[in-house]
C-alpha cells in the first residue's frame, strides 16, 4: 500500500457505459489478482472521497489497465480526463483472490456480472500464466456483452441476460451445477454473489466472492466498508471489505443488510 | 520546548497538529505513510469497555464535501487497546490520547479507572457520538449531565482529560463552561452535526439508525464558528476541529481559538495532510516571522486594526 | 386541483416548488428567465417595517459547497413593497409569502397587522435571522419567545402564517411544537446556520458581524434530518429546504416530511434550478405512477419495506 | 441578461498569471463596454459559485475575448478548459461605462492596473470606433507589463511598478494632474481606484470606476455585492456592484469598508 501518482496512457471506449484506462507507473507496480486501488478523482474535492476500481489487467511491469463502468460524479470525471494526466491513487490494496489453495489439474468454475469481470480478467491472466487449463467462465450481461479477450482462451460462456431472458445464476444453476468444481471465484452484483455462495455452499464447494462496500478511507481505519461475517456458530462480526476482502469465502459472508 | 510546542493545560504537545478519532484507527495504517512522531498526538478510534461490533452497513455516505458516518464506536475494547495497540503507538514521540465513550456514567467511571494506570497521555471523553443507542450524544447536549460525566471521569483518574463536544446545540458556551467548571483540562470540539440521507428510490433513510454524523470540508464554517464561540466562554485550551484540510483551516482554528487543531475526514482524502498542514503552519509562521505558535491562538478575537 | 397541489393547511399551491426568501429578490429578476407562474410560491426577500441598508460589505464568503451570507435584512421596507413589489408579483399564478422581520415582539404584530389587508398570500415569520443585531436568530432559539411571537402576529392578521425556524438549537422538535401550539399554520426550516471564516492575513473575522449564516448544498444532510425530526413532532405541514440542488434533493425533502420545497443558494448556481426541479418531480412521479405528489409526503418516516 | 451557452474557442497564455480566452456563441452577442459576464467554471459545483469576468475584447457579432488573472480554484480551472468546451453564462452583465456624457473632441484619461485593463480595452476599442482621439492612457502593472495591443494606438504609456519603483497613482499625479481631462476612466485594485478617486474629485472631473465585490447571484438578488454610495449630503446607503454598478463615478463611493 503506497500512495502513489501514475500517469493516464490510454482511454478507451468499450460501450455508451464502461470504458478501460490505463495507468503508467515511474517505477513497477505489482499487484494480485482481486487487488484494487482508491483514485483521487478530482483536484477540487468533487467527489470528496476516493473511489475503489479493481486492478484489471497487467500490461507491463509499469503499466496497468482499469475496466470502469460510469455510475456517477467521480467515474464520469474519470471518463472525461485526458490522456497524459497525473492520477493520485493509493494501492494495491486489499488482498485479492486466494490461489495457493488451488491446484492446476482441478476444474476451476468463474463468474462474472457486468462490471464485475473486471478483477476477473486479471484473476484469469494470473491462472492461464500459472498452466490452469481447466476453467470455465461464465459472464452475466445486462445489455451487450463485452470484454471477451482473456477469457475466452478458456471455456468461456457469455450469458446476454435481456435477449436470453435468463440471469447468470440461473444460467450456472441449469448447466454447470453438477461439474466437480475444486473452487468458484466470482465478482458482480451483490445478489448474484448471494445467489452463488448459497448454490455453492450448499454442495460443499468453496465459493471466493469479491464484495463491494462504500469505502471512505480504503485502508481500513474508518470502519465504513463493514461487512457482516459469521463468528462462531451462532454470531456475527464484521470484516472490512477494504483490508479483510474485498474477497471473502462464501460461506463467511451473511447477506442480510 | 520549541516554537511549536502547545501547552494544553498540562499536556504538552511537540506541534499542535492531531488527528481526530476514528480516522486514524490506532495509527498503524499511516505508520506506512509517515513517521507519526510528526504527530502532536493522536486520538485513538473510541474506545468503549467491552468490543463493540458497531452498526449495520451502509455505515458511509458521501454528501457534498461531507461524509455521513454511522460507524457505531465499533472498537476492540480498551482491554485490547491496552495490550496491543499503546505499545505500537509509544514507539513514536507523538502523544497518546484515549476516546473513551460510555452507555452511562458508570461506564466513563470505569473506563477512566482502567486506563489510569496504563501508558495514555490524555484521556478524550466523547460525549457527542451521535451514532450509538445509549449515551453518546445525548449527554453532550445537557450541561448538568455533562457536568456529571466529568466529574466521574476525574474522581477515577489523575490523567489529563479532554471532553469533546457536540455541535449539536443551541449555546455551547453553557456546555463548555460546565465541563470547564467540572475540572476539565481542556476541550476539543467538534464533533460531528447530526444529518441525514434518503434514498429516493427506497423511501427510506440510507442508514439504519436513520441519522448519521456529518464531517468533513462541508462543516468547517460551522465548527470554526463553536471554537470561536467557545474561546471566549472558557479558560482552557480548546482541540479545534471540523472539515480541517489544509494548513489555511488549520491556522483559522488557531486564529479562533484552538491551541491544537485535529484533522479527521480528509485524512482519508488525502493521507498525508497531517504533515502538510504542519509544513503549511511553518511557513506561515516563518514568512510572517511569527516566533512560537502560542502568538497566533484567539488572534482573531482581540485582534483590531 | 391536480397532482401537484399542495394544501399546506389553508394555503393551496399549483406545486411544492417555491423558492426562498433572500434568494429570489421580488421575483423581477428571475421573470428574465422563466415564467414565475410555475413557481408553487415566492418568498420574498425579508422585509421589515422600515428600510433597511444591511451590514457592511463583504457580505459574501464563498465556502466548500456553501455561501456564508451576512446582508443583514437589506429591504425597501414593507411599504415600498406593498406599492411597487405586489403589483408586479400579482401577475404571475402563484402564491406570495412575505417575510417578514421583527426587532421586537411589537415589531412583527405591526409588519403583520400592516399585511394583513394587502394582497399577499401568506406571512412567513421569520424568527432565524443570524445577521441581525436585535431579535432575529434568538427568538427562534428560545420556545417561549418563539410562541409569544407567533402569538403576536396571530393576533394581529386573518392571514396564513408560516414560521420560519432556525437551525441553530438542540432540539428542534420542542421549538416546532411551541409555534405549533401558538396557532401557526405552517413551519419552514430551516434558515442559515450560523457560521464564520476568518482572513488568515489580516488574522480577523472576515466578516464585520464575525458570524454569518452558512447555506448551499453543504448544509443539505442537515436541513433533511431537521425537516424529518419536525414531521413527527408536529401536524402543521412543513416548506424544507436547505442546500436543495435537484430534484432527488426535493424528492428527499418531501420523503422525509416537506409538503413543499424551497430553493435558496442554488437559484444563484443555475437560476433555472427551479423549474427543473419541478421537471424532476414531475418525471420521478410518472416513472413510478405515483398519483399524487400527497402520496409522498413523509413516506420515509413509515415505510418498512 | 441571458442564460447562456457558449464554446471556448481560443486559449491563449499572456504570462505566468494571466491568459485570454475567446467565447463563441451561437447567436450575436451584443454588449457595452464595461459590462461583464457569470461564468459557471465547474460542472461539479466546485467551486460553487459563478465567476464574474469582464468582456475584453469583442472579436466578432458572435465571439468575444475575456482576460483572466490566475486567483484560486475558479481562475485555475477556466485555464485548464479544453477548445470546444461548452461554457455556461448568464450575460451580459450590469452597465458598463456611461459614454453618453463625452465628447469626442475633449481629452479623456483611461488609468488601468494590472488585469483591471481587461473592460478597458473593450472600451478603448469603443471610443476609438467613435472616433474618439484624444485619449491619454496609462496602465500599471507590478510585474512585466502586458496587452497592450489596442491601447497603442492612442497616447499610451506602461508602468511597470516594481522596476521604476513607482505607482501608476504616482505616475498620474506626477504627470498628468494638470491636463485639462473631461473625465477620467479607470479599472484596478481598490486602493487605486480610491486614490484616483480622491484626485479627481478633487480637481471637480468626474471619474467612472468599475469596482469589484464578491458577487453571489450577479443579477441583484442576493444583495451580496453591496458598495457604500453617498445618499444626501450626509447619509449613505448600498449599490449593488452586479447590477448599478460595475462602473460608479469616483464622487458617490464611500472607500471606509
Ligand atoms: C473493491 C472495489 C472494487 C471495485 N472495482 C471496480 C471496477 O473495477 N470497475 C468499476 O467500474 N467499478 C468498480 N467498483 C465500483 C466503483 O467503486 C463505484 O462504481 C464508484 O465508486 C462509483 O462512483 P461514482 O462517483 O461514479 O458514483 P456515485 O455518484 O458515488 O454513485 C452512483 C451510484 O453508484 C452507486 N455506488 C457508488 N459507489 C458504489 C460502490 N462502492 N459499490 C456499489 N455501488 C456504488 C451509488 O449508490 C449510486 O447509486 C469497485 C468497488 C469496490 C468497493
Ligand atoms: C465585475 C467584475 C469583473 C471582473 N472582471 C475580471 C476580469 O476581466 N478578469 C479577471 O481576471 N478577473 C476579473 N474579476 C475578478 C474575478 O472575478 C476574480 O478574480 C475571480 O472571481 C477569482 O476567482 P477564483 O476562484 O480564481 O479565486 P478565489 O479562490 O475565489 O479567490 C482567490 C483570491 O482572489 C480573491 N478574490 C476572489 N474573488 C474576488 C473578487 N470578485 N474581487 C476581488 N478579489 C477576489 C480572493 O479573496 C482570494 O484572495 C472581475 C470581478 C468583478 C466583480
Ligand atoms: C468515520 C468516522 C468515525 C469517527 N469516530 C469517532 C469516535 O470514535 N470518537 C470520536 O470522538 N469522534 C469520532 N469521529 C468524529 C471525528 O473525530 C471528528 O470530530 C469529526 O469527524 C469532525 O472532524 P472532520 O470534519 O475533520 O472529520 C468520527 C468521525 C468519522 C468521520
Ligand atoms: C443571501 C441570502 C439571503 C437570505 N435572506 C433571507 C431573508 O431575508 N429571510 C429569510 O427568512 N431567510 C433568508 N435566507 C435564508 C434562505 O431563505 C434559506 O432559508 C437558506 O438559505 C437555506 O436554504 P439554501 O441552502 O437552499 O440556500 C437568506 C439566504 C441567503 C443565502
Ligand atoms: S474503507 Fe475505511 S475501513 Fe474500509
Ligand atoms: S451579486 Fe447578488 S446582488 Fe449583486
Amino acid at each position: 500500500m503506497k500512495l502513489l501518482q501514475a500517469r493516464i496512457s490510454e482511454i478507451k471506449t468499450i460501450n455508451e457505459e464502461v470504458f478501460s484506462m490505463r495507468l503508467e507507473f515511474d517505477n513497477s507496480f505489482i499487484f494480485r489478482p482481486g487487488q484494487f486501488i482508491d483514485i483521487k478523482v478530482s483536484e477540487w474535492d468533487s467527489p470528496l472521497l476516493r473511489r475503489p476500481i479493481s486492478i484489471s489487467r497487467k500490461i507491463s511491469e509499469n503499466e496497468i489497465e482499469l475496466l470502469i463502468k460510469i455510475q456517477g460524479t467521480g467515474t464520469k470525471q474519470m471518463r472525461k480526463k485526458m490522456i497524459g494526466t497525473e492520477v493520485d491513487l493509493i494501492g494495491p490494496l486489499g488482498n485479492g483472490f486466494y490461489l495457493d489453495d488451488l491446484v492446476k489439474e482441478l476444474p476451476l468454475l468463474i463468474v462474472g456480472g457486468g462490471i464485475g469481470i473486471a478483477p476477473l480478467k486479471s484473476l484469469v491472466n494470473e491462472l492461464k500464466s500459472r498452466g490452469y487449463k481447466n476453467i470455465d467462465i461464465v459472464n452475466g450481461f445486462r445489455k451487450e456483452p463485452y470484454g471477451k479477450e482473456g477469457f475466452d482462451t478458456f471455456n468461456y460462456h457469455e450469458v446476454d441476460e435481456t435477449k436470453e431472458g435468463i440471469f447468470v445464476t440461473e444460467f450456472v444453476e441449469n448447466n454447470l451445477l453438477n461439474r466437480p468444481y475444486q473452487q468458484v471465484l466470482a465478482c458482480g452484483p451483490k445478489p448474484m454473489l448471494q445467489i452463488l455462495s448459497k448454490m455453492f455452499n450448499e454442495k460443499n464447494i468453496p465459493i471466493q466472492i469479491s464484495m463491494e462496500e462504500k469505502m471512505a478511507c480504503g485502508i481500513g481505519v474508518c470502519l465504513g466498508c463493514a461487512i457482516k461475517v459469521k463468528k462462531d456458530l451462532f454470531n456475527y462480526t464484521y470484516k472490512k471489505v477494504c483490508v479483510d476482502g474485498p474477497v471473502f469465502y462464501g460461506d463467511e459472508v451473511i447477506f442480510d443488510e | 520546548m520549541n516554537r511549536f510546542t502547545v501547552d494544553l493545560n498540562g499536556l504538552i504537545l511537540n506541534n499542535p497538529v492531531t488527528v481526530a478519532s476514528g480516522t486514524f484507527g490506532f495509527g498503524r495504517e499511516f505508520s506506512e505513510f509517515y513517521d507519526l512522531s510528526r504527530l502532536g498526538a493522536i486520538s485513538v478510534k473510541g474506545l468503549t469497555l467491552e468490543e463493540r461490533l458497531g452498526n449495520p452497513s451502509p455505515r458511509i455516505i458521501e454528501t457534498k464535501q461531507g461524509l455521513i458516518n454511522s460507524v457505531g464506536l465499533q472498537n476492540p475494547g480498551v482491554e485490547y487497546f491496552i495490550k496491543h495497540e499503546i505499545p505500537f503507538l509509544r514507539e513514536f514521540d507523538t502523544k497518546i490520547i484515549a476516546n473513551i465513550n460510555g452507555d452511562n456514567i458508570d461506564d466513563y467511571g470505569k473506563m477512566a479507572q482502567r486506563l489510569s494506570y496504563e501508558d495514555v497521555d490524555s484521556l478524550e471523553v466523547n460525549i457527542s457520538c451521535p451514532n450509538v443507542k445509549n449515551g453518546g450524544m445525548l449527554f453532550g447536549t445537557d450541561p448538568d449531565i455533562a457536568y456529571q460525566v466529568v466529574k466521574r471521569v476525574l474522581e477515577n483518574t489523575d490523567k489529563h482529560v479532554i471532553v469533546k463536544l457536540t455541535p449539536n446545540v443551541t449555546d455551547i458556551k453553557v456546555i463548555a463552561k460546565a465541563v470547564e467548571e467540572a475540572g476539565a483540562n481542556a476541550i476539543s470540539l467538534v464533533n460531528t452535526f447530526s444529518g441525514m440521507k434518503i434514498d429516493i428510490h427506497s423511501q427510506k433513510p440510507v442508514l439504519d439508525r436513520k441519522i448519521g454524523g456529518l464531517s468533513g470540508p462541508a462543516i468547517k464554517p460551522l465548527a470554526l464558528k463553536f471554537v470561536y464561540d467557545v474561546y471566549s466562554a472558557v479558560k482552557i485550551p480548546i482541540i479545534g476541529m471540523g472539515g480541517i484540510s489544509n494548513s489555511e483551516d488549520a491556522i483559522e482554528f488557531i486564529l479562533a481559538g484552538a491551541s491544537a487543531i485535529a484533522v479527521g475526514t480528509y485524512n482519508f482524502v488525502n493521507p498525508l495532510v497531517a504533515v502538510e498542514i504542519y509544513d503549511g503552519i511553518e511557513k506561515y509562521m516563518t514568512d510572517r516571522g511569527i516566533a512560537t505558535i502560542k502568538e497566533l491562538i484567539g488572534l482573531a478575537n482581540y485582534k483590531k486594526y
